[in-house]
């Protein structure tokens, strides 16, 4: 019987403008960096601010065949609270589907769980995280944009899965290197991102804060995962 | 048992026109005889819509041409 | 753009070296286009293969491609295409769902043209209500066209399918165009590795004189059969010219079988060969049938995979070996008939043991939890709930 | 080139039916003849079936009788009337699908254009008011818009001739074909007006009455196309069948239509008409 594999199949869950499709990118290209194996479907469809948006990453140290939307996550990352107390969700409630022994982060500064919900994940032996990480974006960054990178810092910050190193060539790949689609525009992109370049190069350093950030608070909380690795 | 078109050679030799192999819708089939100045046709090939008829006959008032039923042998 | 540098089509295909990128799906596409000595192609936009097209018309600014363009719609894409094609060069284009219904008048006719072109089919929902999700129904009518249908599981696939295509369709006892499809979104758009050969070599260029029909362009004396529409003679003849006709080019598609053989290693790929119980999918569904391989694995159950590669000409020998001694068969498919499982159960003696599905359709992703949920069935394992639904 | 692949091999001319042996003797591959020989000459087309008196089949044997370069020239037709006598001609022929001519020719004019960047071949799309102005419209249109070289020939009949008798945007207002039970409820398409519109740089509306215009303008619509951009001829063909017209009147049909509807028009860009003052001056100077 082979060994179990460490395998993680995340939901993100959040709203328009949150960059969920983009820390998505980057949680992908931090695994490809350090050698190891993501994949990742991203969302198409009106993506408005606001509106509700989901991105689906799978990741591992082994390779993965599978493709197509996580309708079974062993890991759930809530980027807004009104994903749950809105219900801004492809699924509802938000942990349908969600395996047991799984991880679910939680942005928000209040609790938003019902007595029912905690029921339902504690019977999965669910490991619950909230957190305030827009707060915490604000704080460090100056920007609640960088509540994906917070968020992005609690997972690997959890699951250990690769080195603050990676994470931080994938963050420079997605802000200063573009390499993810060709098309017609991407040439009048570059040019404007030259231009912006320096910008870009301070926002890049703000968000390795968060993330640095959010690593040392996974530490003092306890969360790091020492169970154990949970399987897909 | 069908029509074909039928030139009086001798009688379409007396002008020089040309004038029906000029209308006639079938390629190499009404065709002109340098030697003899005159029309003929490649009976094989003609379909009897009789145009030939009515460009020498009711435009050119030359009545060369004649529809004429011929049989297969 | 690098100087390429025409190889010979083994060397290309089987030997050159390799380097890995982690690109996306239209990129491996594209990619492969880059190395196969293309000389037009032609574009017509629809979602989700649009990008596709965007990378080979970048191919084309880079002086890759001597001609291209986009089109008014797929039918004269795919009958420009026909165009091109018959006057002798090599062509390339691709389509999505009701893009290839639209076109597929014209595709239908290009093996009874012999045309050698190849196209990029990246599968999205056909039909009413709409969806631009991959859905693969449109496959089904790309079956029954005379065209050598390939089916890419993964972005690798993509490109080592549509760099062999080329080469496949104008080998003179082929002569027929080739289509690589694959799943829309789900590897178009997803990135994965690709093994790549290097990007200054090419494929030789398309000999036009090499053909079993000549190409139509007042060099050669053409084709008595391009030229006369056999109805113009009698029923009898056009029946006739018809048959041979249509007998010679679906012997075509079945002679391709040799080549899909040597240069894709053979029209199916077996993983665990002892297994009781076989997943059999085609395209991306054999990719969730190679993941439910691993569960199966790790929890002990001897289950293997039998994927499909090429669709047109249908494996039946191979497959029917492969399941001589399986106890069931789970067919997973990206649509709502099934048209996979009816060719299994067609090519096998026992076709009771075929579990019909899991499908999901709409588009909607295939989770190996539903194609374990079959094989649990299969052997009699009662499943605990383990998730919420 | 063209002209090496109608010569039989070395010894086996007496052996080829007399029909391709004249073609090789009389026919017209190399020469420049004038279509107001036919009949003196061995035409490029032969036998076909079309009906009796039929002026699209007129018009076809003319249209063969004028090719600048039969040698080096590929038709493309579609269903319809006209294919039937168009496939008929020692000339390649392309028969692709319905209403695609215009898309056929333009994969294969770009193709043509790759291969023999030096060599002039022409490429000649006919097809009927259905094939071009119904079910291939937007083809037609859009190979007019990316300026496409080669030459589209509408053969008009004012119905589908081929499939029975179906009314087509062709056919004049009022008429009653079948599929318009009724009577048409609008008005024939201005098909040169939009060919006008679409950008082509020769335009032709003519009824097939005097064949040394008409040669011409096929002459001239082939010519142009080779350096300028797309041409188009307008061609007025009854269907003597569906409209009722005695086979050996279709001529003075033809004569009243011109005079009601079908008058001869000519258009041409100020860049054509230079080219073809510049072609006619040339011709003078040789004859002089």
């Amino acid at each position: 019987m082979a060994t179990k594999t460490k395998r993680y199949n995340i939901r993100i869950a959040g709203v328009g403008g949150q960059g969920v499709v983009t820390s998505a990118h980057i949680l992908g290209n931090a695994m490809s960096a350090a050698g190891k194996y993501a994949s990742l479907v991203p969302f198409f469809g009106s993506e408005k601010r606001m509106a509700p948006v989901e991105a689906y990453v799978r990741a591992s140290d082994e390779p993965i065949y599978e493709v197509g939307e996580v309708v079974y996550p062993n890991v759930i990352m809530i980027y807004h609270p009104q994903v749950i107390t809105h219900g801004k969700s492809y699924t509802m409630p938000f942990y349908s589907g969600l395996k047991e022994n799984g991880i679910v982060i939680i942005n928000t500064d209040v609790d938003v769980l019902t007595d029912e919900d905690k029921k339902v994940l504690d019977d999965l032996n669910t490991q619950i995280v909230m957190y305030n990480a827009t707060g915490l974006a604000m704080d460090i960054a100056g920007t609640e944009l960088a509540t994906n990178m917070a968020m992005l810092g609690f997972f690997f910050g959890i699951t250990k899965l690769v080195s603050f190193e990676h994470i931080e060539q994938a963050v420079r790949e997605r802000f200063l290197g573009n390499t993810f689609v060709a098309s017609g525009g991407t040439a009048s992109l570059d040019s404007a991102i030259e231009k912006k370049f320096k910008r870009k190069v301070e926002l890049l350093e703000k968000n390795m804060q968060v993330i640095k950030k959010s690593f040392k608070i996974v530490e003092e909380q306890g969360w790091t995962e020492e169970k154990e690795p949970v399987n897909a | 048992m069908y029509y074909v078109a039928r030139v009086d050679e001798e009688k379409c030799a007396t002008y020089n026109c040309k004038q029906c192999t000029l209308f006639c819708p079938e390629a190499n089939t009404l065709m002109f005889d340098e030697r003899k100045n005159a029309a003929y046709v490649n009976e094989p090939r003609c379909k009897g819509c009789a145009l030939c008829v009515y460009v020498c006959s009711d435009l050119l008032k030359r009545d060369c041409i004649t529809m004429e039923m011929v049989t297969t042998e | 753009m690098p100087e390429q540098k025409v190889v010979d089509i083994d060397y290309l295909l089987k030997e050159a070296p390799r380097e890995r990128h982690f690109i996306t799906g239209a990129q491996a596409m594209a990619e492969a286009v880059k190395r196969a000595n293309v000389d037009m192609a032609i574009a017509y936009p629809i979602t989700p293969q649009s990008e596709v097209m965007h990378l080979v018309g970048d191919l084309y600014a880079q002086g890759y491609l001597k001609d291209y363009y986009r089109a008014e719609e797929e039918y004269g894409t795919m009958s420009a295409i026909a165009g091109a094609s018959r006057a002798g060069v090599r062509v390339f284009t691709a389509t999505s769902g009701p893009g290839l219904l639209r076109g597929i008048e014209a595709i239908a006719s290009w093996p009874g043209h012999r045309i050698p072109a190849v196209l990029g089919v990246l599968t999205r929902v056909v039909n009413a209500p709409l969806s631009i999700q991959p859905d693969n129904i449109e496959l089904a009518y790309l079956l029954h066209s005379g065209v050598v249908l390939l089916h890419a599981e993964n972005q690798q696939d993509v490109f080592d399918m549509t760099l062999a295509a080329f080469a496949i369709s104008e080998m003179v006892d082929v002569y027929i165009p080739v289509a690589v499809a694959t799943e829309g979104f789900f590897v178009t758009h997803a990135k994965g590795y690709v093994e790549m050969t290097p990007e200054d070599m090419k494929l030789p260029p398309r000999d036009p004189y090499k053909a079993p029909v000549p190409v139509t362009d007042c060099e050669v004396p053409p084709a008595r059969i391009q030229r006369d529409a056999p109805v113009q003679k009698s029923n009898f003849m056009s029946y006739l010219i018809h048959a041979v006709w249509q007998q010679e080019v679906w012997s075509s598609t079945q002679r391709a079988m040799k080549y899909i053989y040597k240069y894709l290693n053979g029209p199916i790929e077996v993983v665990n060969p002892d297994a009781d119980v076989f997943v059999v999918a085609s395209g991306c569904a054999a990719a969730q049938g190679r993941e439910a391989v691993r569960y199966a694995q790790e929890e002990g159950l001897n289950v293997g995979l039998v994927k499909i590669k090429s669709i047109r000409p249908f494996p039946a020998q191979e497959v029917r070996e492969a399941l001589k001694n399986a106890k069931g068969v789970v067919i997973p498919e990206h649509n709502i008939e099934g048209w996979l499982s009816k060719e299994v159960k067609a090519a096998i003696p026992n076709s009771g043991i075929v579990v019909d599905g899991p499908r999901v359709y709409g588009g909607m992703t295939l989770p190996v939890e539903l194609i374990m949920e079959e094989i649990y069935k299969i052997l009699g394992i009662k499943q605990e709930k383990k998730v919420v639904i | 080139m063209g002209l090496r692949y109608v010569q039989p091999a070395p010894g086996f001319k007496q052996y080829l039916p007399k029909d391709y042996v004249d073609l090789i003797d009389f026919g017209p591959f190399g020469k420049e003849v004038d279509a107001s020989q036919i009949g003196q000459f061995k035409e490029i087309l032969e036998e076909h079936p079309m009906c009796a008196g039929c002026w699209m089949a007129y018009f076809v044997r003319v249209f063969y009788a004028s090719l600048p370069n039969p040698e080096d020239t590929i038709v493309l037709g579609t269903a319809g009337c006209a294919r039937l006598a168009l496939s008929q001609a020692a000339v390649p022929f392309i028969y692709g699908n319905y209403g695609d001519t215009n898309a056929v020719a333009s994969g294969l004019t770009r193709a043509l254009n790759l291969r023999f960047p030096d060599k002039q071949k022409d490429v000649i799309a006919i097809a009927g008011d259905g094939g071009l102005m119904d079910i291939g419209f937007s083809m037609t249109m859009h190979s007019w818009f990316r300026k496409e070289k080669f030459t589209t020939i509408m053969v008009d009949n004012e119905v589908y001739g081929n499939t029975g008798g179906q009314e087509s945007g062709m056919s004049p207002k009022g008429v009653q074909l079948k599929m318009a039970p009724k009577g048409k409820k609008f008005d024939k398409l201005p098909a040169t007006e939009l060919a006008k519109l679409a950008g082509c740089v020769y335009v032709v509306k003519i009824a097939p009455t005097n064949i040394k215009r008409l040669s011409k303008v096929i002459k001239r619509a082939i010519l142009a196309a080779r350096h300028f951009g797309p041409t188009f001829i307008h061609a007025y063909t009854s269907c003597n069948i569906e409209y009722s017209i005695p086979t050996e009147e279709v001529l003075r049909d033809a004569r009243e239509r011109e005079k009601k509807d079908f008058g001869f028009e000519e258009y041409m860009t100020d860049e054509v008409k230079a080219f073809f003052e510049e072609i006619e001056k040339k011709k003078k100077e040789v004859k002089a």
